[in-house]
């Protein structure tokens, strides 16, 4: 057991050793957004053909407004890059701002209004996903 | 018989087939005149306890003694009412509810279980 | 001396020495027999190959050792529990040894 | 008949035992983030399980004792401690992570928070425990579990490409989040490998008398329930990957993965996916319940059995009330249902070396299973997968906490 437990210990010092820039870091710190923008995404589209109740998008744009006010919080405190920081701040507050629209619309049972806002989640995501690719950690 | 193998740690039976407890201790008595004999099996946490290590099974008997509803932290069962040593288990001639090892189980059926809805299946 | 008594989990694990302050091995089993109303200890083992005895398996057969130690076997009467922290033989090692059934 | 009964009833508790809260969040997460990649691990847990249960259902029929009962008994008290510690605070954190799965399901349908659910549930759970005998709990829980075959229609109703799926069941390194990747295959392993799910299967055994003679049922049991069981995952898997991966959804969240369904089933799908979590859920949680229950009593030699009167097992039914009590408390001071799953799946890996080892020693007596006792070949697969286990858990533990995922 105890070569076991060396192993395992040079592995976690070798993996914990390797360097990520400020950006990779906000951008791991930040990675639940985009998902989040996708589930809404979805939850939004499926709403719009009666396959998922109202409720169920009430629940999940709080559950998201959750993550992205924590994503907004690790933005201001990082040493990133101003314009990625910026990049990523206007994203997470179109979501939050987006979602907030889906929100109301589905509150009242508009699927007119909700279309845009469905619209305006699919664009920040592909603007995310964009972005994080642009900084990805090269993998071994 | 091996005191370890088949005695030590092993299920203890009352004369109603109900489980009473394990042999969580044995005592040995040192004679000066012939080979030491089985004084008696203990049972309780206390035991335990001390198996543990001899100072944690004081504190604990220190600890149990101002919160237990048991008289006594552990209860010996002395070696003549041990009726047989069988493969899984070993049988008493005493009735586990008239011993001190169903103190607690007492003390729950009468305070709690009673109290609830249903006791009965 | 008058009837003292001992546990058998305490005993269990000792350390027993010769009387020469030889280590002789671990208390790790104790043989017994009834007779009449009488639980009455025959023998104690000791030593690595008395505790996988009392496991009951081949533990060495599990990863591929073959078996070997027969455990080192003390007839009562040569086993001094005066103190049950440091019990004692009253023969030395290889007197027992030379003395071990087979 | 009775055995044929007895074989069929087998096989529907373990499919329906074997998918629980950790097998829906471990899977969703796999297939989401990455695709058919982690199927392997799927498969290697599911290898184990197979032989574990197997083991442990034999065991209980040639001993007819059930596993906690046995290693106290034969390695004494102080071996069984650790093992036996190690039992419990799994059984404490499985139960709350089933308790939370059961109150997010109810919160997918009423919109109500997570945490005001966990008194009602944990209610719930205790009164199903309380007045009903274990083959009714056997029984109607293993029935309903068949709704979690959802799973696999859906898979086949997306018709995934077939040479990713069989390339996902060798190993591979991964492209992208090497940590979560690890982390992922960890907690498929754990939840697969739930240390519960032997320990309890062989009191179960105890409680429905088996003898040697069901030696052969017990074998059919272990292979095709842990089999059929482990395709209800793989259909997991499977539905993530064709429904949230392409989407670039992944599972940090219960609700994320709550859309799985939808994509094959427009209409019930959302329903059944929160019909399916509750009542995997409800059944695990049970089992969960009464194997704590049921290692406690053992360990101590107080009269068990589910079929008795409560007030034949006054502190039998007292472990499973407090236990069921301190796990829906966790739900209710606000812990996230997901994460508390992930991390107890995480640490079922890790323990699995305390559980598994002194469990196999015991299978190699030769007094005690005669020749029914373990083969090298099982000793083999055995100490590899819960070395292998163990390693992959102590390493990835620490990276995915560094990682705050």
């Amino acid at each position: 057991m105890g070569t076991i437990a060396a192993i395992a210990a040079a592995a976690v010092l070798f993996l914990s050793c390797q360097q990520q820039t400020p950006e990779q870091e906000l951008i791991r710190k930040t990675d639940a957004v985009g998902p989040w923008l996708a589930a809404l995404q979805m939850a939004g589209e499926k709403w719009t053909v009666n396959s998922v109740p109202a409720t169920f998008v009430h629940t999940s744009v709080d559950a998201a407004q959750k993550a992205f006010t924590k994503a907004a919080r690790e933005t201001g405190r990082s040493d990133a890059r101003t314009d990625l920081r910026d990049h990523l701040g206007r994203l997470i507050a179109g979501g939050q701002a987006e979602s907030a629209r889906l929100r109301r619309a589905v509150a009242a049972q508009d699927r007119r209004a909700a279309v845009p806002a469905i619209r305006g989640l699919a664009a920040l995501h592909a603007d995310f996903e964009a972005l994080s690719k642009a900084f990805e950690e090269p993998s071994q | 018989m091996e005191l370890v193998r088949d005695v030590l740690d092993k299920q203890l039976i009352d004369r109603e087939g109900t489980k009473m407890g394990r042999a969580d201790g044995v005592v040995l008595e040192i004679r000066p005149d012939g080979p030491p004999r089985v004084d008696s099996l203990t049972l309780g946490f206390t035991v335990l306890a001390s198996r543990l290590h001899p100072r944690f099974g004081d504190w604990f008997a220190r600890v149990r003694a101002r919160w237990s509803v048991r008289k006594s932290g552990r209860y010996r069962v002395p070696w003549s009412v041990v009726e047989e040593v069988r493969q899984h288990d070993i049988q008493l001639a005493v009735r586990a509810l008239d011993t001190p090892a169903f103190d607690w189980e007492r003390w729950l059926r009468r305070h709690v279980i009673e109290h609830l809805p249903g006791a009965s299946k | 001396m008058k009837a003292r008594k001992v546990s058998l989990e305490r005993l269990v694990g000792r350390l027993v020495r010769d009387p020469d302050g030889r280590r002789a091995g671990r208390i790790l089993e104790v043989e017994a027999e009834i007779e009449g109303d009488d639980c009455l200890v025959r023998e104690y083992r000791l030593g690595a190959a008395a505790l996988l005895q009392r496991l009951g398996i081949s533990a060495g057969r599990l990863v591929g050792l073959p078996f070997r130690h027969e455990p080192l076997r003390v007839p009562w009467d040569q086993l001094d529990l005066g103190d049950p922290e440091r019990p004692r033989l009253r023969c030395t090692v290889e007197e027992l040894r030379a003395r071990q059934p087979r | 008949m009775k055995k044929a009964m007895t074989l069929a009833l087998g096989i529907l508790t373990s499919v329906g035992g074997f998918f629980d809260v950790g097998n829906i969040a471990t899977t969703a997460q796999a297939g989401a983030s990455f695709r058919f990649q982690l199927i392997w691990s799927l498969l290697l847990a599911t290898l184990l399980v197979i032989f574990l249960v197997e083991m442990s259902g034999r065991f209980a029929a040639v001993s007819g004792k059930a596993l906690p009962d046995a290693i106290r008994e034969h390695f004494g008290f102080t071996f069984w401690l650790v093992p036996f510690a190690v039992l419990t605070l799994i059984h404490l954190l499985t139960l709350g992570a089933e308790i939370g799965g059961m109150c997010f399901a109810l919160h997918l349908v009423t919109g109500i928070p997570v945490w005001v659910w966990a008194p009602v549930v944990a209610i719930l759970t205790w009164l199903f425990l309380w007045r009903s005998t274990f083959s009714t709990i056997e029984n109607s829980t293993s029935l309903l579990g068949l709704l979690t075959l959802a799973f696999v229609v859906a898979a086949l109703l997306h018709h995934p490409p077939t040479g990713e799926v069989v390339a996902g069941m060798l190993p591979s390194l991964p492209h992208h989040d090497p940590e979560k990747y690890w982390f992922i295959a960890v907690s498929i392993l754990g939840a697969v490998i739930a240390p519960y799910l032997f320990y309890f299967y062989s009191s179960g055994a105890v409680e429905d008398d088996w003898d040697p003679s069901y030696i052969a049922v017990n074998r059919g049991v272990a292979l095709i329930g842990m089999g059929f069981g482990s395709v209800i995952s793989l259909g997991a898997i499977v539905v993530a990957a064709m429904v949230l991966a392409p989407r670039g959804i992944e599972v940090s969240d219960y609700h994320q993965a709550a859309l799985m369904l939808t994509d094959a089933f427009p209409f019930w799908g959302f329903a059944l996916f929160a019909a399916a979590m509750g009542i995997a859920c409800l059944g695990a949680a049970l089992e969960v319940a009464l194997s704590m229950a049921y290692t406690t009593a053992q360990t101590f030699g107080w009269n068990w059995g589910e079929d008795l009167n409560p007030r034949e097992d006054a502190r039998f039914c007292l472990v499973y009330t407090g236990a069921i009590l301190l796990s829906a408390l966790l739900i209710m001071f606000g812990v996230d249902p997901l994460k508390l799953t992930l991390l107890t799946m995480a640490i079922n890996a890790a323990a699995l070396p305390f559980v598994v080892i002194p469990f196999l020693l015991l299978m190699n007596d030769g007094k005690l299973l005669r020749e029914h006792k373990n083969g090298w070949l099982s000793n083999a697969v055995i100490l590899f997968i819960v070395i292998l286990s163990f390693v992959l858990a102590v390493v990835s533990i620490p990276l995915a906490i560094r990682g705050g995922s």
